[in-house]
């Protein structure tokens, strides 16, 4: 089980910040432009290894990650309902956490780099084949199909949504380039890399410390879930891993993305397709208690998890 | 100079409605409008502006009277179960109807 | 549709002014706000908005009448003397009145 | 309270006009403005505010109803049938009408 | 001919996100930001180079550079006439096809260094030197010289405008500084060139995309002017490099120069000078049609233009 | 004594482009964005020192420097009276000079840098230990401990504003971290340091120009206190360090601490707790003449007074 990796204080600093009233606040460009980095680096990074790698073995595990995408949402409903949450709220929570959060990805990223870790070079086209999935099965678990719902412009507007436009764009900019054409860019997007995750989360402890009273009030069962659900999600993780015979470090990737919570993409989407499930809920717990459980605990676990699984 | 009256009917709302609002009054006849971003607090809780997804937008439209009457119920039907939404009217001079 | 008058109070003033005029509002009952970004100039000079501590606020309370005067007269016994900042008061019609 | 009635007079118009506009206003006596980013769709088609030179501004300024009616009618003669701009005006309660 | 620069990939995927109607957008600070980065690097590095230079020797040339500036609107205006342009509209685009596309400029930058081309170091002194006597020919073009024009205000305005003042200013602090002083600085500006670049491609691919309609909407002649003017003007600027006795690399950003359209410096004047030009139709063309073409097709084409220009 | 630091050649850039009201604007992001980095960089920077240092003996130092911010403002103040200020603009400006200038110890960080002259790793503590204990004196000495001050409201501002907040932040992620846990994230805060306070300086270019005239109108002994304070405030912090026994780089640097004019916490602090102040008075003097006295001239006559201080 590795260290504490110094990039997360800066989330602290952020919740510690937020939660003290402090003045710090940052511009919404300021995060915008450094998720605009991030989305971009990880889309980058993945498409130049790609570059060298025969794509149809990647097909099969490619389908594996599909069906953990929608199988995670499917699995989530059930124990929502269960704790008493509306159809809807239950839908949109397990649509959020089937689907993924980059920002946990890239923390998990540098994790690996800190204990040096190696991983498959594909993990990157992973997040993206990960992040719509889920979002779809939320919806049919709220609506049942009907016919309020117009899939043809949600299909677009998912699709077509921030994260995906730039994780997608920088893996095909990476694919097409390869490494020799992006190394005049490695100054920005690969050297800052770590600097400009720093800033992003300080932003998110920022933005999450807001959403933390809500965690206390919407009562015990969210803080419940928010903590133990990812866990559990990251062993389905650890599952498929298995089965796709990844590394160590692949293992841990997939673990930290089954049991990270959309805070973007997926938001963005119930809101339009589903809004009658309360925000706030979805929000507070993949916001203000997984996010911080994943990157703080999380993520050394699922390592430590990687590290004794049955014959891993 | 003689100025004929319009209304000018102000939406204050979640901010990821921008693109649906607008389709709404292009479709049901507006000719123009203005949008500033804003934050806030209402009955629906805070909505801060510096995250993307929590703040709010502040749409004017001027437009006849019956317009803006059923571009208020429009509006009041379709988002005001479901989002943080607030609307309210108000009589305006303008120099050019033919515009509005 | 029946319409229902309230006021409109618009305060114009320092962005550094802002948490202080929120707690105002929260203290003296008004259940929603509306702030945007502004610059502008006035009898204290000039407010550009390029440098965090010299834009200024635009906020909006849509209330009852007797509120309204109670916010009017509290920011004007407050902040007029020492501080950049005008109000003024509209009357605007709403849809539902229970909710300002 | 006693309250006074002036004009506020709204102007939403292409951004790259702000310095033209607010030299006009010094040159026609205003004696303060507030001046908000906008963007929106009118007869010269959409304005979006994500690029430097294809944003809106929307300027407002409170004064008597004549200097409203001259500001309107220079504003008329000088920028209508070059530049997107409408404008309107609007009856307001201050409290200082030495103010404006 | 060189290969494509991979840096264009960035502009592709704004161009692609924006037609698809993506969510994806950039507040204005971002590109503010990258752009004030790009103009100081152009310029910096230019006086760097100054400063070990005898500045006497560029006279002559800059003389030349500003005469092709005046020369290109006069020569445009005429042919816009023919292709049924009302006057205001074709003293407008005159101005900007006369004047300078900084982008497109960075563009050439990457793609000398790209193919390992040198360059003279002078070249950012020829942008600013560029930028701004095309724009008061179209205005003349326009006005005929009425006495409705202001021409202190207007000339104090373009002067003063935001990429003359930074490439100017850049330079006179590269001139001063030097390499040694500018040491520190190379970090921000020098380093991640590129990366900022691509960025800004990316926002003008957005831009550009929300433009396109109008290349249809207004006619075959406003394609056509955007897609043939710039080859052809290229070969005037590369009339002029054989004049000054430019090298190869020297040759191919004068032609970039000549072939590439304003859009900050002559639109922001043309509006205020000429209003009743339609700003539509110069944006669409310099914007949606001929800023891509450059960057795309046109550089390297200059490229293999220069290398086969006779006696060169 | 040193050469001038190209880096201030930006802010004469933003001066010069403000005084000629050129176009040139930069969004409120981006000084934001930059000042974000310096903060947290200056922070850090002293943090990952501090982690190699017994704090134990520090705590000497630290007492001495918080009765330099207390003393620095009860001088100011009678004098500021004498002149013919009105009791709440002198404590007003009182405590804009005893509090600091971030901006100002960044140039002279970067100052050393250019002469090769080290200094103690522990400056940046100073920086937050001086920049609070003037605003209350400031305070204390326009209201006389009147009971309309809300202090405990009032500590809580000061205390969490932004400059406090991040610099502190910073110093506690580089002390838990080390030199080692940042390794990662240099790139963007200190390999870009320089070009990242070459943008602010711009910025301050832009913002003093534009108060620039209210050091005319406001009389000439706003001018002269601008002008003739900093050096003496030098003189004293010159003093201190000697008490200290800092070496010539802590020297200049205290030295420029004590010179300095606080232009972010003291200002938002003054305007809440001392509202009948003229803000505009103090942000003249502070941000319009002794920034730019400070940055072009004080620093470098402070390193040539700590060379001649005697015994020094
Ligand atoms: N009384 C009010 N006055 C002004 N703005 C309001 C008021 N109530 C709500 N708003 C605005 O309308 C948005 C949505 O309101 P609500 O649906 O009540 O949450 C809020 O975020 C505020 O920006
Ligand atoms: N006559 C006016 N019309 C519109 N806005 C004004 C007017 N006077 C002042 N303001 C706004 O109110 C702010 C404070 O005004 P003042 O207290 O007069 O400096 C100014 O910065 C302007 O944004
Ligand atoms: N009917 C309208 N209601 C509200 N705003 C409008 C309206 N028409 C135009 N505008 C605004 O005024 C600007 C200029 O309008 P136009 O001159 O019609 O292009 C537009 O970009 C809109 O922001
Ligand atoms: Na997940
Ligand atoms: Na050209
Ligand atoms: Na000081």
């Amino acid at each position: 089980m590795g260290a504490l990796d110094p990039v997360v204080l800066f989330f602290m600093l952020g919740m510690a910040a937020g939660l003290a009233r402090s003045e710090l606040r940052l511009p919404p460009a300021v995060y915008e432009f450094v998720s605009l980095i991030l989305l971009l680096a990880i889309g980058m990074k993945g498409g130049v290894q790609l570059a060298t790698q025969p794509l149809g073995a990647l097909l099969f595990d490619s389908l594996l990650v599909i069906l953990m995408g929608l199988l995670l949402p499917l699995m989530a409903f059930p124990l929502l309902r269960v704790g008493g949450l509306p159809r809807a709220d239950a839908a949109s929570i397990a649509a959020h956490y089937g689907s993924v959060s980059v920002g946990t990805f890239a923390v998990a990223l540098s994790y690996l780099l800190e204990v040096g870790l190696e991983h498959e070079p594909f993990m990157p086209l992973f997040v993206v084949l990960l992040e719509v999935p889920a979002i779809f099965v939320g919806i049919m678990l709220a609506r049942g199909g009907s016919s309020r719902t117009r899939w043809g412009e949600l299909t677009r507007e998912v699709l077509l949504g921030k994260s995906v436009v730039l994780l997608l764009g920088g893996l095909l900019i990476g694919w097409i380039a390869g490494p020799v054409g992006l190394a005049g860019i490695d100054g920005l997007f690969f050297d800052l890399f770590k600097g400009v995750l720093a800033i992003f989360l300080l932003e998110m402890g920022l933005i999450a410390s807001r959403h933390l009273d809500g965690a206390l009030r919407h009562g015990p069962f969210l803080l419940a879930w928010g903590l133990l659900a990812p866990p559990v999600m990251a062993v389905i993780g650890l599952g498929f891993a298995a089965l796709m015979g990844l590394s160590t470090g692949g293992a841990v990737l997939l673990a930290t993305l089954a049991a990270s919570a959309s805070y973007i993409a997926a938001p963005a989407a119930m809101r339009t397709a589903v809004p009658e499930a309360n925000p706030a809920l979805s929000l507070t717990a993949s916001l203000a208690i997984t996010f911080p459980f994943n990157i703080f605990f999380g993520i050394p676990l699922y390592h430590w998890m990687a590290n004794h699984w049955p014959g891993g | 100079m003689t100025m004929h009256v319009r209304k000018l009917l102000t939406v204050v709302t979640e901010a990821g409605l921008e693109r649906r609002l607008v389709e709404d009054l292009r479709q049901l006849g507006a000719r123009g409008w203005t949008i500033t971003d804003a934050r806030g607090q209402g009955h629906r809780g805070k909505r801060a502006l510096d995250w993307e997804y929590e703040g709010n937008i502040r749409l004017e439209v001027i437009c006849e009277e019956s317009l803006a009457e059923r571009l208020a119920s429009h509006f009041r039907e379709h988002y005001y179960q479901d989002y943080a939404m607030i609307l309210f009217l108000q009589d305006v001079e303008v120099l050019r109807p033919e515009k509005f």
